[in-house]
């Protein structure tokens, strides 16, 4: 990827400025034939909207896009992608009313006498998954399948075309390590092939395993641009927050503390339901971290959801401070002190039109009912202090939060069900595209939030996360729960071990 | 194979159901009324609403693409309209149909190109297409015009036999190709799914680099000339061009189309519900008249009433 | 927000001016009588009805939904109170029965919000049923007779004056009612939640249901009170044509004023403009003499000249101005 | 009963079934036809199958096609439209069916569709206003018009017919005309607005009662005495309408007759019969002054 070719792309003096916000400012950007640019920044540097304006989402307010040698100005992400661009959108912009074959070659279906050919259609879409090592039926509808699973097919879709460039902004996001190899395997015979990539992850360990250079954005002007192997982590990690913050130990030292822990808050006997989860016992004590772990479609969102009322369970009891407790829906849940931040924030998560105000307040005055409005002081007092606590931009309640940044949507989302003060706080995947510093900060809260007598149901893709914070880890396997084991004395390797290995005895650990 | 077993009900199941609803309400009808069960009172069903059936698949593509369409009662009106009046001032029959499914779609495009490139909400866009095709009807003529053409009024009153001596006219021969045409675009073709896409969720489908405006704008094209086909079969039917035909007709196309197990918000739907549904409402109506006891109010009353058992009883087999 | 609502009013004040242009009297106002009289009076007065029903559909919109029958709840509620007023000239005998019609009403909107928050049912289907069987209802109190009635007090709902029209004065009391209540509990901010992502409402804990019952109730009951409007203001009950359509007039009167049919974010004030440019339009096509026969062309153009000069986008292209970032 | 049916008559044997297609329940007017209908046929023993056709023509072929199906010894109906009929008489034809027009004709070259017509002349009730104007207007006159729904055929005979005679007195002038849709708030709408921006109104003439008696409203609103100050003509003299002409706010009323249940079913036990009837049957209607309605109020069914 050395010095000989020119640039595939070539972005210069780019600006681009929303209402109240100047996303970029002044940026360039080249990307080589070949190679795999990491994009590096902050929650909110300006790195989605850089893909945007470079795919004809956004039009810039100045400068220009040259794309191997030509200006060009695209008016739509279809002319983008005609010219060679596949991407993959930080937020999973696919149909789910369609079926997964039809959310990867809806544009370019095989076609034959004039009409669309399923068969020839669910047979490419196949083998397109199966290059990423996805084994799910091409026929069926993209929504039944988890979040994760559909942003492989993103994936899929991306990469199912012949194209120059390709743009991944977070595609690692839900996944876990075994998705993650895979799509790297894929990433580096494109790129051996000559394709221009460009990537997007908070994942230092992504990064650097990927990526040949990257390339630096902080409130949207570039710091930097530079081969991976130049720059080691601290002085990456100090570009992007233009500080020099003890940052990483802050994420080193997260989980060191384990305070004692109080009486059992939530107890499952035999909870399940059925083609979800299969019936699981379960303690929960206050102050207590509890983290999932399995694989894609394990079972641990399912879980989560039967925990919190999401779902209805079919089988087996809950009880609350040894009390049944019979879950009718959220709201009885949210009565019982039981909170639960939902792995789909566009989905299930976030009200988008409304403003980072009523979204933080909006689980809380659910609770109290309409009759109830919470005082404005209170509220404000409320969204001051989150907005602060967990560094939400722009610091403006007002905005929308369909317009900020993906990882400051996930803040929001969280911050929500912390106003409410929770005894059991579910969390699935709470670190979902949050930057590294926010992670350490996350993190922290929860530790934070446990010592003060909080239990904490974790969930998350990020396996060394989940083994580093948790007091107690469960595992699930198909569905099924298969282990329960000590936080504090296992490691990353044995979880692994049970995840994917075969038939484990049941070994449980209090 | 189980798989497909299970998949294939879940998303046929709200046109299913209403197919299964329509058959009881027969078996209803045959059981209670001499004459019901016969051929022909099946044949006339399709017959009657041939119109509505057209309408329906055009209203389908654009329920489906997440809009809606009310200026297609008055498009049929305005249909009826160049219609009688051309043939009346000595146009030939194939001017004339030229002339009204130009109207119709160019109607429809105009309507597309508003909602799209201003971005105006479809609802104000249609409602003032709807003042817009009523008004050029008074502006022909205020009276109705009797179409006496000998070519129209031979295939108006042409019966076709079919086996077991029942008749049914050209209008319900062009219905069902329009409805197999509306299949074939929507599920086989890449117009077809882009629709659904975009019904699904537009701004994926513009991110997944899909040609949105196309559609968006091609969706009313298609409501607008199925309007003014379904105002050509409604001149057959009636022989006459009139201000007044069709008045709320939008109202039961809409509704034939979402009886049919489609989503207003777009997205989710086929367009044999529509068929489906057409059929429901006018099971609904023959009913009505083997009865033929009812009051103008209890008509009413019955109408809502049974509507309401047809669409409950549906609602309850889907959600299972 | 203020800022969208800024063209709506200017179509609207654009509308007068072309009443004035050609009827020079008819921003004149005199006092006669002890009250007002006057073409806008007039404009206020008969813009009331739909004014009330938009609001109410203001909120059903919000919440994703849609309701058709409220023409036919207004139906029911003038043919339910003629018919209990009868002969009789009593105050209390039309007070009783507008009170039951009102709670009638209040409870076909419980029916409505059953239908579909209960049972599910797509709105614009699940209020045709009442939307059909409703006016069938209304036919079936006046036995399909227009219900004459001779009521002084009855007649002040739609016809009576203090000062300004008694109807008007009703209207805006339930918007101020519905803007204090939406604004200072959570109402506001909870519909718009659902109407925006039900889910992730659900999931947050909102009673969805719960306000989407609230909410067709409330779309009943402003529907009923503008049902008495209609009915008082000729003081006799026509079953088959009290508000017939109003529905449709309704819901523009709420997409003029900006609020989406996909549900979410709502603007009470824009629905008052809404309404305002409905009613004006509807006069100023009988001030200015346009014929019937091109009454309907002449409504189309202005609906969409009113909807372009809205557009944010219509007027960036006839502006030849890029949009502005401010 | 009847006197024997024809050899086609329906299933049910002797007695006769008919099957009518009524436009739908949109006035008052429209009801008192249609119980004037059920009631006679009661009387006269012949079994009725009803149908509302709620305004829509199409419904209104649905239902005779279906009084097809159902083999009924003869049909009728009130075509709401002249026009479009061709198709489903000419099938009714076919099944030997008797047709009996009422309240409007068709229009149809030929007229062996239907046995017979029975109704009212919408046009002649124009001209029975106009001739009442033009004998009692005196001096410039300016009149305003309440049309009823554009379109209707009713609106567009009455208001032909009322010009033809006007046209005679070139003093007398419609100076505004509008569709009120036949309704009373309608009627009251646009004479508010007429009050206000016509300068000089000496007379309403207005196609239907009920929008006479909005009319009556606003005019009594804007401070004028109807009856007096402007002078109100109607057609159709329902209850409410000839009490308002007692009353001595309307002045004068054309009368348009719904009762048309009686002849109806005469005329029909005559076609079953296959006896000779006329081609056309002129309903009896009068026209009303102010004396004329206070005499003739009590016995008012309608
Ligand atoms: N449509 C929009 N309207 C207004 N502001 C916007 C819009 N889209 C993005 N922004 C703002 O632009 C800035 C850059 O956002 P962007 O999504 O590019 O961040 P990012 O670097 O991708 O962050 P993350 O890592 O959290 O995804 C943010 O402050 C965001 O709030
Ligand atoms: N190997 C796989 N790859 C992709 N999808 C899978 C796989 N196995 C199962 N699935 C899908 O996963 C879904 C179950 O997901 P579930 O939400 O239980 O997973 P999860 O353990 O919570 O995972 P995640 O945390 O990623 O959401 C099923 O719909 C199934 O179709
Ligand atoms: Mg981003
Ligand atoms: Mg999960």
């Amino acid at each position: 990827m050395t010095e000989s070719p020119p640039p595939v792309v070539e972005m210069r003096g780019i600006s681009l400025a929303f209402p109240g916000v100047k996303a970029l400012q002044d940026v360039d950007f080249r990307l080589f034939p070949g190679e795999v640019h990491a994009l590096m920044g902050e929650n909110g540097a300006g790195k989605s909207t850089l893909i945007k304006t470079l795919t004809g989402v956004h039009r810039p307010d100045t400068g220009q896009v040259v794309l191997a040698g030509d200006d060009v100005a695209f008016s739509s992400p279809g002319e983008a992608q005609h010219a060679g661009i596949s991407t993959v959108y930080q937020e999973v912009n696919l149909c789910a009313n369609l079926t997964v074959a039809e959310n990867i070659l809806l544009g370019r279906e095989p076609r034959r006498f004039g009409g669309i050919d399923f068969p020839a259609m669910r047979r490419r879409a196949a083998e397109v998954l199966a290059r990423i090592g996805v084994h799910i039926d091409p026929a069926s509808s993209l929504g039944e399948h988890p979040i994760a699973v559909q942003q492989l097919v993103a994936i899929a879709r991306a990469i199912a075309i012949d194209c120059r460039v390709l743009v991944l902004d977070e595609p690692t996001s839900s996944l876990d390590a075994g998705e993650v190899a895979e799509l790297f395997r894929i990433m580096r015979v494109l790129r051996d092939e000559g394709v221009a990539i460009l990537f997007v992850s908070h994942f230092l360990d992504q990064v650097y395993e990927i990526s040949d250079r990257m390339t630096v954005l902080r409130n949207g002007t570039l710091v930097g641009e530079h081969l991976t192997a130049d720059v080691d982590r601290r002085t990456l990690i100090a570009q992007m927050i233009g500080r020099d913050l003890g940052t990483l130990e802050a994420i080193e030292h997260a989980a060191e503390e384990r305070q004692a822990q109080g009486p059992v808050l939530v107890a499952a006997t035999g909870l399940g339901r059925r083609g979800a989860i299969e019936p699981f016992d379960l303690e929960i004590r206050a102050g207590q971290v509890v983290g999932l772990a399995g694989l894609l479609g394990s079972g641990r969102t399912e879980l989560a959801r039967l925990l919190f009322g999401a779902d209805r369970a079919d089988s087996g009891r809950l009880l609350v401070d040894g009390k049944p407790l019979r879950l009718r829906g959220p709201r009885s849940a949210i009565a019982a002190g039981i909170a639960f931040s939902s792995e789909d924030r566009k989905g299930e998560g976030l009200v988008a039109d409304l403003s980072i105000r009523d979204n933080l307040v909006l689980a809380m005055q659910a609770a109290r009912g309409w009759t109830r409005p919470l005082p404005r002081k209170t509220k404000d007092q409320l969204v001051d202090k989150y907005l602060k606590a967990l560094d939400i931009r722009p610091a403006n309640p007002d905005a929308l939060v369909r317009t900020l940044s993906g990882g400051n949507q996930q803040k929001v989302l969280l911050a929500r069900w912390l106003v409410t003060e929770p005894r059991l706080l579910i969390l699935d995947e709470p670190t979902r595209g949050i930057d590294i510093g926010a992670k350490a900060q996350i993190q922290q809260l929860v530790t934070t939030l446990a010592a003060e007598g909080t239990a904490i149901l974790f969930i998350s893709a990020e396996l060394e996360e989940v083994v580093r914070i948790a007091d107690r880890i469960v595992v699930l396997r198909d569905r099924r729960k298969i282990a329960e084991l000590d936080g504090s004395v296992t490691g990353v390797d044995e979880v692994v071990e049970l995840i994917a290995g075969g038939a484990t005895p049941e070994k449980v650990v209090s | 194979m189980t798989t497909l077993a299970q998949r294939v009900p879940s998303r046929f199941l709200p046109v299913l159901a209403t197919v299964a609803l329509f058959v009881l309400a027969f078996g209803v009808g045959s059981a209670r009324y001499d004459g019901f069960a016969s051929g022909q009172v099946i044949a006339n069903l399709f017959i009657d609403n041939a119109f509505l059936i057209v309408l329906a698949a055009g209203m389908t593509f654009v329920i489906l693409s997440g809009g809606i369409d009310l200026s297609v009662g008055s498009v049929v009106a305005l249909s009826t309209m160049v219609t009688a009046s051309g043939l009346q001032a000595g146009w030939p029959v194939p001017l004339v149909i030229v002339a009204v499914l130009l109207t119709g779609s160019t109607l429809g495009l105009l309507m597309g190109l508003v909602i799209h490139k201003f971005d105006i909400q479809p609802f104000i866009v249609t409602l003032a297409g709807m003042f817009l095709a009523r008004g050029l009807c008074f502006l022909i003529s205020v009276e109705s015009v009797s179409i006496k053409d000998r070519t129209f009024r031979d295939v108006a009153t042409a019966a076709i036999e079919l086996p077991g001596g029942v008749t049914i006219t050209y209008n319900v021969v062009i219905a069902l190709l329009v409805v197999a045409a509306a299949m074939y675009v929507l599920h086989r073709t890449r117009f077809g799914r882009t629709v659904y896409a975009v019904g699904g969720s537009e701004s994926s489908a513009l991110l997944m680099g899909l040609p949105t405006t196309r559609v968006k704008v091609g969706v009313y094209v298609i409501s607008g000339l199925c309007s003014s086909l379904a105002g050509l079969l409604f001149s057959l039917y009636m022989l006459s061009g009139y201000g007044l035909h069709a008045v709320g007709m939008e109202l039961d196309a809409i509704a034939a189309v979402v009886i049919g197990g489609t989503l207003l918000a777009g997205g989710v739907g086929y367009v044999l519900g529509g068929l489906a549904g057409v059929l429901v409402l006018g099971t609904i109506q023959t009913l009505i008249s083997f009865q033929g006891t009812l009051s103008s109010w209890w008509t009413k009353i019955v109408i809502g009433v049974l509507l309401l058992v047809f669409i409950a009883v549906q609602r309850t087999i889907v959600r299972r | 927000m203020k800022n969208k609502l800024l063209w709506p009013l200017l179509a609207l004040v654009a509308l007068l001016l072309l009443n004035l242009i050609v009827t020079p009297s008819f921003f004149a106002l005199r006092m006669q009588d002890g009250h007002l009289y006057g073409g806008l009076v007039d404009v206020l007065k008969n813009g009331a009805p739909t004014l009330l029903i938009a609001l109410g559909m203001t909120l059903v919109i919000a919440t994703r939904g849609i309701d058709l029958s409220v023409g036919a709840v207004a139906a029911i509620a003038g043919a339910v109170t003629c018919v209990h007023i009868g002969t009789s000239g009593s105050a209390s005998t039309a007070f009783a029965g507008m009170a039951i019609a009102l709670v009638l009403c209040a409870v076909l909107g419980l029916w409505n919000g059953f239908l579909v928050a209960g049972l599910g049912i797509q709105p614009i289907i699940a209020t045709l049923v009442l939307m059909t069987a409703g006016r069938g209802v209304a036919m079936l109190v006046t036995e399909g007779q227009i219900v004459t009635v001779n009521n002084t007090a009855y007649r002040q709902v739609g016809a009576g004056f203090v000062v300004l029209p008694v109807s008007i004065l009703i209207a805006l009391l339930v918007l101020g009612l519905v803007a204090f209540v939406t604004r200072r509990t959570a109402l506001g901010m909870l519909i718009e939640a659902v109407g925006v992502n039900p889910e992730a409402s659900r999931l947050a804990g909102v009673r969805s249901r719960t306000i989407i019952w609230t909410v067709y109730v409330f779309a009943a009951v402003c529907a009923g009170i503008a049902g008495l409007m209609i009915s008082s203001n000729v003081s006799a009950a026509d079953a088959n044509n009290a508000g017939l359509w109003i529905e449709m007039d309704a819901i523009l009167a709420v997409v003029i004023g900006g609020t989406s049919l996909a549900g979410g974010r709502y603007s009470l004030t824009g629905t008052l403009l809404g309404a305002l440019i409905i009613q004006t339009l509807t006069t100023t096509v009988y001030t200015i003499g346009v014929a019937p026969e091109v009454t309907l062309v002449f409504k189309a153009i202005v609906v969409i000249a009113v909807c372009l000069v809205q557009a944010p986008k219509a007027r960036a292209a006839l502006s030849f101005r890029k949009v502005a970032v401010s | 009963g009847s006197g024997g049916g024809g050899g086609d008559t329906g299933s049910s044997g002797g007695t006769i079934t008919m099957g009518f297609a009524q436009v739908g329940a949109e006035s008052g007017w429209r009801t008192a036809n249609t119980k004037s209908i059920q009631d006679e046929a009661k009387t006269a023993g012949i079994e009725l199958k009803f149908s509302d056709a709620q305004q829509k023509q199409e419904n209104q072929i649905k239902a005779i096609r279906s009084y097809i199906q159902q083999k009924v010894s003869v049909i009728a109906f009130s075509p709401v439209v002249e026009t479009g009929w061709d198709t489903v008489l000419l099938e009714a034809k076919r099944a030997n069916i008797p047709v009996i027009l009422t309240d409007r004709s068709i229009d149809s070259d030929d007229t062996s569709l239907y046995k017979t017509f029975l109704g009212s002349d919408f046009v002649e009730e124009g001209r029975k206003a106009g001739d009442w104007l033009v004998a009692n207007a005196s001096g410039p006159t300016s009149v305003v018009e309440l049309q009823g729904t554009t379109g209707a055929a009713p609106a567009i005979d009455r208001k032909t017919g009322f010009e033809e005679k006007i046209a005679a007195k070139p003093d007398i002038k419609v100076v505004a005309s509008q569709s009120g849709d036949f309704t009373r708030s309608g009627g009251k709408q646009v004479m508010e607005a007429f009050l206000k921006s016509q300068p000089k109104i000496d007379v309403v003439y207005a196609h239907n009662d009920d929008m006479g008696l909005g009319a009556i409203e606003a005019i009594k609103a804007a401070g004028k005495v109807p009856g007096k100050d402007i002078k109100i003509i109607t057609v159709d003299a329902v209850k409410d309408g000839m009490q308002a002409l007692a009353n001595g706010e309307i002045n004068f009323i054309v009368e348009c007759n719904p009762l048309l249940g009686k002849q109806l079913m005469d005329l029909a036990k005559k076609v079953v019969a296959g006896e000779q009837v006329p081609e056309r049957v002129v309903t009896v209607e009068g026209t009303f002054t102010q004396e004329q309605a206070k005499a003739a109020l009590p016995q008012r069914q309608y």
